[in-house]
Parts: C-alpha cells; structure tokens; sequence
C-alpha cells in the first residue's frame, strides 16, 4: 500500500486492474486505491508477472502492507500459490494511541514512596515534611489523607493566606508565620512591609508608602513624620531588646600598631576614592571571625537559634538627625577589602540619604558599631533582636603597652561584644573575640587579594 | 591655576565640599581653627569624603600625613590656597 | 541622554532626532558604497517624514531611489540585493503598510539563513515609522513591534533617544542579519544634545534611562517620554524613587536588565503602545513571573493602547494610548500591592 | 508582440543533442524514483514532480553561466540537478538528513547552494520574483554604471557571494508557473524590473495548471506573453515540450539581457504529466489532455530527432539509462545512510554564528 500523501495512514482497495499471471511493466497502473482524501490510481514500480493479490477488493489496510505479489518476468505462474495464509486484515482505524499508563508507582526500596504533585504542593502548604510520611496508597504510595494526618490534623479549615511572593520568601528568613500577620495588600493580602513589621526587630520598618488616596504632601513635612517614626520604632525595639534578651558583655582589647602601620602603607600612592580606612578593617575581622564561630551569626526564632549560611554584617549608622539605623551589607563573606569599603560607603550614604536599597535593608545576622570616632573608649552595644551578638569598637588611641616586657606606646583599639546568653556562652564569645583580635594581628589575610 | 589661589576662593572650594557632607551646618559658627570632625559631628567616612573633595577639585594627592593639616577649617583653606 | 525638554548639557550641538537619523544615513552612505537607501519618496520627495531629505542631492539617484508603490516587491528587491552583496537600507513608510511585505520579512528575510541550513545569511536594515498620536486614524495609527518581535530571524530595534537615533545605523548594517528599525513618529521633532564624535551605542542591551529603588518602569520607542515624565511624578506626589528601563532591543529581548532592576525593586510596570493581548508588554511580564517570582512584592502592572482601532478624534485617542498618568496611576496600584 | 519561435532546424549539434538528453533522463528516472521512495514514506512532506518538463529547464540552463544566479520555486529539482547539486545531495535533502543541501532542514520545496549561486527553491508562489528583481540590482549596482562598487571601508563582511570577476554582464534567471502571473508580486516585480532596466529573465512555465485550476479559470487573459509585454518587456511564448526551440529562445534572451536590454520574459508552454504534487487526486484533468500532450513527451521528441540524425541507436540509449539508474543508486545508498542532524543543532543559523551576541 503507497503513502500518497503525508497525512495517510491506511487506504481501502477498491478496484484491481490486474490478475495473476498478468505481465506488468513499470509505471503501470494496476489498482485504485481510496484514501480519505480521494481514490487515487497505484502505479507499480517493478515489472514482472503477477502471482496473486494478497489485499482483496474493500479491504484497508495500512501503508506499507502487501497488496500483491510479482514474479520475475517471464516465470511460469501455477495456479494460484496454496492458499497463503491471508494477511490478517489491519483494523479499519488505526488503534486509538493508548494513553500513557499512570507512571507506575513502583517503590523501589529505599527511595521515598513517590507522590502526585497535588500531594507533594499539600505538603508543602502544610509543612510536612514528606521523607517521615508512611504512605497507605498502592505500592506505599503518599495519599493526601496520609499528609494531612501526619500534619496532625492541623490543615483542617486554616485557610491559605494570600501572600505576596516576596512577602513569603521574607517570612521564610525571618522565620514570621504567614498567618500571624495581618496585610495591607489589596483583599487583605500580606506584603513583605507587612511581614517585616511583624518580624520583632526589624531595624527600620520602610518608610511606608504613602497611602494613594491620600492628597499630595509637602516634602519636609513627610521627612520629619518618617524621622519621628524611625526613632520611636528604634525606641521601642532597644527596650524590647533589653527585656527579652539576656545580655552578657566581653571586652578585649587590641595592638593595632601592625595593622595601622600595614593599611597606611596600603593607602600611601592611593587617591582617596580608593583609600581603606580602619572601619573596613573592623567589618572583615568581624565577618571571618562571624563565618568561623557559629553561634553568634543568625537568629533567635521561636525559643530556637538559627544559624544562617552566610555574614549579612549590620552597620550601625548615625543619621543627621541623630537617628540610628543599622541596615547591613548581605552576604559581607564574599568581599574582599576593597568590596568592603566601598559597600560602607554605599551603605553609610544611601543611609544618609534615604535611599537604602530593600536589600540594605533586609535583616543582618549580625551587627556592627564603631563609636570611636565620637572618642568614646569602650561600647556597652544593645543587640537588635532577633539577633544574637553584637560587636562595638571603640576609639583608636595611642596607649601604655608592654612590649617584650618594655613599655611602649601603642594605637590600641578596645572591642566589646554583647551576646545573647540563650544562644552562646562565654566560652563561644571568647572565641569570637580572639578570633577577630587575630585577624586585626595580621591584616594581610583579611586581603587576600591585593598583595601586602 | 597660575598664581596661588586666594584664601576667598580657597574657602569656596572648602565649603562647598562641607556643603554635601554636612549641609545644616553653618561653617560662619564654627571655631575656624579647632577640628572640623565634632564640630560637624562627622565620622572618619565623611572625613575621607572630605580629603576626596579636595583631591576632586584641586588634584592635589593629601596623603594620610597631611590630614592633620586640614583637620580644621584655616588649615584646610591653607592647605588648598598655599599649596596651589 | 534622554529626550523631550531635558536641560541640555553645554558645549554639545543640539539636534533633532530626525537629523540624527538622516545623519547616520548619511555616514553610512559615505563609510561603504554598498550601502543604499531604497523606498517610496525616499530621494525627489526627501522622506514621507523629511528624514532622508538631501541625500539624492549628495549621492545620486542610483543610491537614493525612489521605488513605484510595492512594498512587497521593493522589500524582496532589498532581500535579493542583500543576497547579492549590498548593504540595503529599505525604508517602508510606516509599519501600517509594512503588511503589504510581512510575507517577504518572514518566509524569506528571517528564513533563508537557517532553511538554507546556514547557507545565505541576509545583511538587510529595514526602517519604518511607528506608532499614533498624530489623528492620523486607525489605519496610519497601529504599532506593530511586537508582532516582528515575535519572529526568530530577526533582530527589532527602537531607537527611543538622539544617541540611540544616530547611532544605530551603523551597527545595524555590520550585523549579517536582517534589523528592523522602528521610529516612533512622536519623536522626529524631539531635540537633545547630538553628541560629537556620536556616541558609541550597541544593539544587543537595554538601557537605564533613570536609576532608581522602589519601583521598575519597563518601556520602549516612543513611550519612554511619558515614562520619564511619570518618573518625575512618582518622585514628587510619592516620594517614590522609580527606575526608568529602556528595552531598546525588542528582540532578542535583554531579559537580564530587567530582572535585575526587578530584583531590587520588587514591583514593575510594563509600558507599551501595543495592544494588551499578546502584546510585547504581555512577554516582558511573563519573564518576569518566570524568573523573578520570589522577587515579586506585586503583580506585574501593564499600560497599554485600549484594544481599539484608534479613533481619529485627538481626544478619544488621547483616551485610547498610555500617558504619563496612566502609568503613575498603574505605578501606584502596584505600590500599594497591585 | 509575442511569436512561437520554431525550432531552427538541423542545428542540432550531435554532441549537446546527447547531453541534453541524458540530463533530461537523469531528471525525469529520478523524479520516478522520488515518487516511488515517497510511496514507501522515506520522503515525507510536499513533493512536486517536474516530470514532463524537463525540456523547460534543460534548455533555459543551457543560456546560463556559474557566475549568474537562479531563483526558482518548490518545483525545482529539475534546475537543482542541472545547477550542479549532486543527485545523492538532493536526495539526502528530500530524506531529511544533515547530508542534504540544506542539512535536511529545507525538503524538496526549499533546496539552495550558495556556492553554485542557486537561491533556491520557494514556497510561497511568486515570493521568488522580487528577490530575483534584488538579485539582478546588485549586479547592475555592482557591476557598471554610477557608483561603482570599490572595496574600501567596507562594512564587516562575512564573505562576499561570487568569487572575483564576479561583476560584468551576469544575469538573473527567475522560474515561476502561470499560477504567480495571477499574484500580485508578478506585477510589481516585472514593472520594477523594466522600470530600472534590471538584468533579470522571467521564465515563465506555464503547465496550464495552478494546483487544481486550469488557466482559463484563473486568467482573464491567457496569453502570458502579452501581459509581461504590457510593461514595455519583450515576451515570447515558446514550445515548452522542444528543447531545441525552448534552448534557441532562451539563448537569444539570456543574450539581450546580458547586453542591457532590460528583463526579458519567455512563457514556455509546457505540461507537467503527474498530479500538482504527491497528495493530489488528479480530478481536475481528463484523460485525453493528458494523453494529448504526453504524445509531446519532451524526451521521446528529442530521442527520435537524434535517432533520424544518426546520433542515437537502441544501445546507446541504454547507456545512457544505465548511467542514469547507477546514479540514481548511489544517490539512494547515500541518502539511506544520512544521518539525522543532531537535534543540539535546531537553533543554530537563526542568526549568523559570530553576528551579533
């Protein structure tokens, strides 16, 4: 049977202009044949003498089927060959395509019973984690009614709260329960605003935006509102520090003598744009010493300590209205010096400026204060909940130092670190602190990059 | 620049770096020769910004030794005309 | 350097867009002999829209020529010529008639290089006006980027500055595939620094025509104006700082600026005087849910022309495109959650 | 005016006498072949077979040299062959494999090769002519008259089509059937092309059919020639079915186009033997036309004038068809053992590799 056309499939014999023992030459017709489209003429493309037809007349069969068969010219045709056993007729219609089987759900052993995506998104919804779910389905297989169970019957009736991606991603770092915040969004609809005022410390809620309706403002007079709502949000959030946190104090200080002597060296055939100033120096011992020793980089959540992968170092920053914030510089681990300083700068003139971008402003690990510049010696720091540690410097300053037993004069630099005592213990903080009077010893490695 | 710069222009110069950096301060009520850093309440940052400042407009290098030197504002005017 | 009433920087010569055009015609003529401007009035009559007005005086009527009214066979003609070794710029007058050779630009122009299966690339710059806001009425109003944008094989510009006007040409016509340059009509008569030597653009990024934090208005040709003017709007009445990006090339979009902008912003709206449905708008936000959806604080804002044949009346069409409002007030929805 | 030119008597030379035959069986044998390979679904798609015009484009591609360039449609294997494309090439292309022409990627309606100046094959009916019409401006642009092309501060060239020398008198040869004379193009191209004294020949083949409607039902006027005379081209009509006449006209076209006498047009009337194309039930034609004209088979005309001439004999017609069918063989080896091109290729060639990122 001749495909005569791209979209053929079968086609019906309708008539035969041949019979056996008949010569035919190439080129000849020798059937019609039907097709969906038309009955079309079948020309043969051999020659030879016809032995017998396979298909008889009104049976379809599918392209590419034996219709007849031809012998060399010129041979003897017998009566027709025994009767051949007859092609079995192909079913009128190609069969339907079955439909892809259900992937079988076959547990292999070991593996976690497989689940339909319906069950894996209910479990997701419900926070259950699907590895400790025993499944009742066939071959083990996780039900729906199995993930509610293992929720503890939870799920039933909490309704889903309607959530901007953003605000569920936040929620997530902070560690906020989506339904335990109430949104502003449009049909109640919770924003990441929302959820960071909710977070208990989140260190300036963002100057929220105006409400549209609201009739035009006067510039500076919406400045000196926001400038009132951030302190008195600061305000609010340095008392709660102090009642929920358990505060403990380490003081050390430090010879910065090499360090001054390497970073004066470093900035000597600098212009200022790309100078480094002490600051920066401060931000790196912290941010290694941070990475090193756990326990004092991430969050007190829900009576638990969460560590998080990566320093997002907080800055705190004094603003001209003598406002504090502390926005911070994400994931600080990955500059060198030169990053570092210049992501101070950004963040000390964005912060100056109001204009912090939501990534400064997103929640810190850990945070930093450098109150030396003001000459105050040491800091006593209040850390920002949900904050575990916070790290203050106080003012360089030439002082008595024993060196090898002899007095000498050396720039000292006194360091203080406040610790929640829920999450770390002295021995911890020891270590912290060490570690970062360490790093201030040798400079050279807080600049890998940039030979000495 | 030809000749060295006068002390008024010089002032200019000073001013208009402290303009960005501490703009509600008034540099007519301040002690000309005492330090400009707690006059202005501005923190070793905003000091480096000022050194830039005066890099950017004068091209002069102010290498970490001559901080002292423009430390307060005579000194910085002095630095900026007399070095011209 | 943007356009419209902007303070123009001292010692630059000020232009209009439109001479920034001819001029980039004009240096292209000069710099290769194998480049040539064919179209309907293009030489005698010197451009529909004046913009290729003194160069059949300067280069002759065999490099500036005028063609009878058949756009599908003067179009092919600039395929074949392309094929042939010229640098052909064929200008159609405006998109509305463009219709008349969509057949040529798709089946042979964006084809021939990968049905030839790598065989004859096509080095051909097509140029055409776009876009309404003249009362020309529904037929002469239509703007039709986004349906070329939808063709692989081509590569769609929209010059929306002076800069960008006078330096496009150029890198059009050394790119060995078929461009597509479309010239909003609201924008030959807008003036702004021609910058000289001219600037150095390239045909391949988006632009950030404003930086800002809080908000990213994504836009293209000839509404990058009102957007700006928008920008300006959001920053006074809403203290918001918006981010202004300039799409530039609609195909193959520059997807990477725009997410990132969207990454810092969290809310976007997308401005274009297509319509709605199906729309170059409606591709921007699909990549944005795709690829930027933990980002997203809101849900993407559109402004574009109402689904209507444009009317004549300069009121109903003033109701019928975006306008500066329309985008502050999509902006404010967006920031209060969308 | 259009005049049927006769075919001059006795210049059949004995030598190209043969060669055309033997091109006109190596195209007619493997256009049987296709059809037989698409009755076993090794070609898949649109297949249009030129059998029954061969004399059409082995006497026009007679006139044509390396250096000039040919635009014609989806019923193109005919000129392919006799462009150049090696048969196990284009077959290769009708199978689907990377070996093809085109990498398998254009079919039989889509065959192109870049270094024999072939623009290939069309889908779209008269979509060809005013890429034909930009063909023969460039060489008019690049090859005399004002603004001589030179080669300085040239714009970034990925390679220039045509080797050197590639200026001068060349021409374009632009194939299209009766059915694009109704199209609008056809309009539009032939004016342009008369209007700017371009060096294009229109050779039109006029199989009397558009698909499934006949001539008369499709044009007011039926003599193609006249419309083409109408602006102000010379036309002819020609006896498609004789090689010999169809060989003679084309040179004299080919001829004055090459000296800047503008486009010419040639309407070769001619008829194809088998359907529009694989898929087609042949419903719209009857019998006796059919019979009627292939009485005129081009190849048995030819064959017999040789035979009377001396030139031909029983055994070197079967030479001849042995060379043909040996051929043909290779080219199906070849094209059964293609390789599919790697699917990692689909999006290479939209754009040009190293244009622009």
């Amino acid at each position: 049977m001749p495909s005569l056309g791209a979209d053929m499939t079968s086609g019906t014999v309708v008539e035969w202009l041949v019979k056996p023992g008949d010569e035919v030459r190439r080129g000849q017709i020798v059937a019609v044949v039907d097709t969906d489209k038309a009955a079309i003429e079948v020309e043969a493309y051999e020659e030879g003498v016809v032995t017998d037809l396979v298909v008889p007349v009104g049976a379809t069969v599918a392209v590419g089927a034996v219709l007849a068969r031809l012998a060399p010219l010129g041979a003897e045709v017998t009566a027709p060959p025994a009767a051949e056993p007859a092609l079995p007729a192909e079913p009128a219609l190609p069969a339907e395509p079955a439909l892809p089987a259900e992937p079988a759900l076959a547990h292999s052993d070991g593996a976690p019973a497989v689940s339909s995506p319906l069950v894996r998104r209910r479990a997701h919804q419900l926070h259950v984690d699907l590895d400790t779910v025993p499944g009742t389905g066939p071959d083990g297989a996780i039900q729906r009614a199995d993930v509610t169970a293992a929720s503890g019957g939870l799920a039933l009736g909490r309704p889903r709260v309607r959530s901007s991606p953003l605000a569920r991603r936040r929620a997530r770092e902070l560690g906020v329960l989506l339904d335990s915040v109430t949104g502003t969004g449009p049909r109640g609809a919770v924003r990441v605003a929302d959820v960071e005022r909710a977070s208990p410390r989140a260190p300036q809620a963002p100057m929220p935006i105006a409400d549209p309706a609201k009739p035009q403002q006067h510039a500076a007079t919406a400045r000196a509102e926001a400038t009132a709502r951030r302190q008195a949000a600061v305000g609010e959030l340095m008392a709660r520090s102090k009642r929920d946190i358990p505060h403990f104090y380490l003081g050390a200080d430090v010879d910065l003598a090499v360090a001054s002597a390497w970073l004066h060296n470093r900035n000597r055939d600098r212009p200022p744009a790309q100078r480094v100033l002490p600051a920066a120096l401060f931000l790196r011992a912290v941010t290694v010493a941070a990475a090193e020793v756990g326990h004092l980089n991430g969050h007190w959540v829900e009576g638990g300590f969460q560590p998080i992968d990566g320093v997002h170092l907080g800055v705190a920053v004094s603003l001209r209205d003598g406002s504090l914030v502390a926005p911070g510089i994400r994931d600080a681990q990955r500059l060198d010096l030169d990053e570092m300083m210049e992501a101070l700068r950004d963040l000390v003139v964005r912060a100056r400026s109001g204009r912090l971008t939501r990534e400064q402003m997103s929640d810190p690990s850990i945070t930093v204060t450098n109150l030396g510049d003001l000459g105050v010696d040491t800091v006593l720091p209040v850390i920002y909940p949900p904050q575990v540690a916070m790290v203050g410097f106080g003012r360089v300053a030439d002082r008595p130092w024993a060196v090898d037993g002899m007095l000498a004069v050396r720039p000292v630099v006194s360091i203080s670190l406040a610790a929640d005592h829920r999450a770390s213990d002295g021995h911890r903080a020891a270590r912290f602190l060490q570690a970062v009077a360490r790093r201030l010893q040798c400079p050279a490695e807080l600049d890998p990059r940039s030979a000495p | 620049m030809t000749a060295t710069m006068s002390d008024t222009e010089a002032r200019a110069i000073v001013a208009g770096i402290l303009a960005d950096i501490a703009p509600e301060v008034d540099l007519d009520e301040i002690d000309p020769a005492g330090e400009l850093q707690p006059q202005l309440d501005i923190d070793s940052l905003d000091f480096l910004r000022f050194v830039e400042g005066i890099t950017k407009h004068t091209g002069l290098p102010v290498p970490e030794e001559d901080y002292r030197r423009v430390a307060s504002l005579d000194g910085a005017v002095a630095y900026v005309s007399g070095h011209r | 350097m943007s356009v419209g009433t902007r303070a123009v920087p001292t010692g630059a010569a000020t232009g209009t867009y439109r001479e920034a055009l001819r001029e980039a015609m004009r240096d292209a003529l000069r710099r290769d002999d194998r480049v040539f401007l064919m179209g309907e009035d293009v030489g005698a009559y010197g451009g529909a829209f004046a913009v290729s007005l003194g160069l059949l005086e300067e280069f002759g009527p065999d490099r500036i020529r005028d063609t009878p009214l058949s756009e599908s066979a003067f179009v092919g003609a600039g395929i074949g010529a392309a094929l042939g070794g010229m640098r052909p710029i064929v200008e159609i007058m405006t998109v509305n008639f463009s219709l008349l050779a969509l057949d040529q630009l798709l089946n042979n122009a964006a084809t021939l290089l990968h049905m030839s299966g790598g065989q004859y690339n096509v080095p051909l710059v097509v140029r055409m006006t776009t876009g309404a806001g003249r009362q020309l009425a529904a037929q002469h109003s239509h703007s039709l980027e986004g349906w070329y944008a939808h063709i692989p094989g081509l590569r769609i510009l929209a010059p929306a500055t002076i800069d960008d006007a006078r330096g496009m040409l150029w890198p059009a016509l050394e790119d060995p595939d078929p461009v597509l340059i479309f010239e909003h009509g609201s924008l030959y008569n807008a003036s702004g620094a021609l910058s000289d030597p001219p600037a150095e653009v390239d045909i391949c990024h988006a632009a950030i025509r404003r930086p800002g934090a809080d908000l990213t208005l994504v836009t293209y040709g000839g509404t990058l104006p009102l957007t700006l003017d928008a920008a300006q709007l959001l920053a006074a009445e809403e203290g918001c700082d918006a981010e202004v990006v300039d799409l530039r090339v609609l195909r193959p979009l520059d997807t990477a600026t725009f997410l990132e902008s969207v990454r810092r912003t969290h809310r976007a709206v997308v401005i274009d005087e297509g319509w709605r449905s199906g729309s170059l708008a409606a591709e921007v936000s699909a990549r944005l849910m795709e690829e930027a959806f933990d980002d997203l604080d809101a849900p993407v804002g559109r402004v574009c022309s109402a689904e209507v044949p444009m009317p004549y009346a300069r009121h109903m069409e003033q109701a019928a495109l975006p306008s500066a409002d329309k985008v502050a007030e999509a902006a404010r929805r967006v920031l209060a959650g969308g | 005016m259009t005049v049927i030119l006769p075919a001059p008597r006795g210049s059949l030379g004995t030598g190209t006498g043969l060669l055309w035959l033997r091109d006109m069986l190596r195209i007619r044998r493997f256009e049987e072949t296709c059809a037989q390979l698409y009755s076993e679904t090794k070609i898949r798609g649109f297949l249009h077979l030129y059998i029954g015009e061969e004399a059409v484009a082995v006497g026009t591609m007679e006139a044509l040299t390396p250096d000039d360039s040919v635009v014609a449609t989806y019923r193109e294997h005919g000129q392919a062959l006799l462009r150049g494309i090696p048969m196990k090439v284009i077959l290769a292309e009708f199978y689907g494999r990377a070996e093809g022409c085109c990498r398998g990627r254009g079919g039989s309606m889509h065959l192109f090769d870049r270094t024999r100046r072939f623009f290939g094959g069309n889908g779209i009916v008269a979509a060809g002519l005013p890429v034909a019409v930009g063909l023969a401006l460039a060489e008019r642009m690049q090859s005399g008259g004002p603004g001589r092309v030179g080669d300085p501060g040239r714009v970034g060239d990925p390679g220039h089509f045509g080797g050197p020398g590639h200026f001068g008198d060349n021409v374009v040869a632009c194939y299209f059937g009766d059915g694009a004379v109704a199209e609008g193009e056809f309009h539009e191209s032939v004016n342009l092309a008369a209007l700017w004294r371009l060096p294009v020949v229109f050779f039109c083949e006029n199989n009397q059919y558009a698909m499934g409607t006949a001539l008369a039902r499709s044009h007011s006027q039926t003599n193609l020639a006249i419309k083409a005379a109408s602006y102000e081209v010379p036309a002819w009509q020609v006896d498609g079915m004789d090689v010999e006449a169809v060989a003679a006209a084309a040179a004299r076209a080919v001829e004055a186009v090459r000296n800047g006498a503008g486009p010419h047009f040639l309407e070769l009337l001619t008829y194809r033997f088998r359907a529009h194309s694989m898929y087609d039930p042949d419903r719209y034609r009857d019998k006796g036309e059919i019979e009627r004209w292939r009485a005129r088979d081009p190849i048995s005309i030819l064959a017999d004038r040789l035979r009377e001439a001396g030139a031909l004999d029983d055994a070197g017609m079967r030479g001849i068809e042995d060379d043909v069918a040996a051929e043909i063989a290779a080219a199906v080896a070849f094209a059964e053992a293609g390789q599919p091109e790697p699917v990692a290729d689909l999006t290479r060639f939209v754009t040009s590799e190293g244009g622009q990122p």
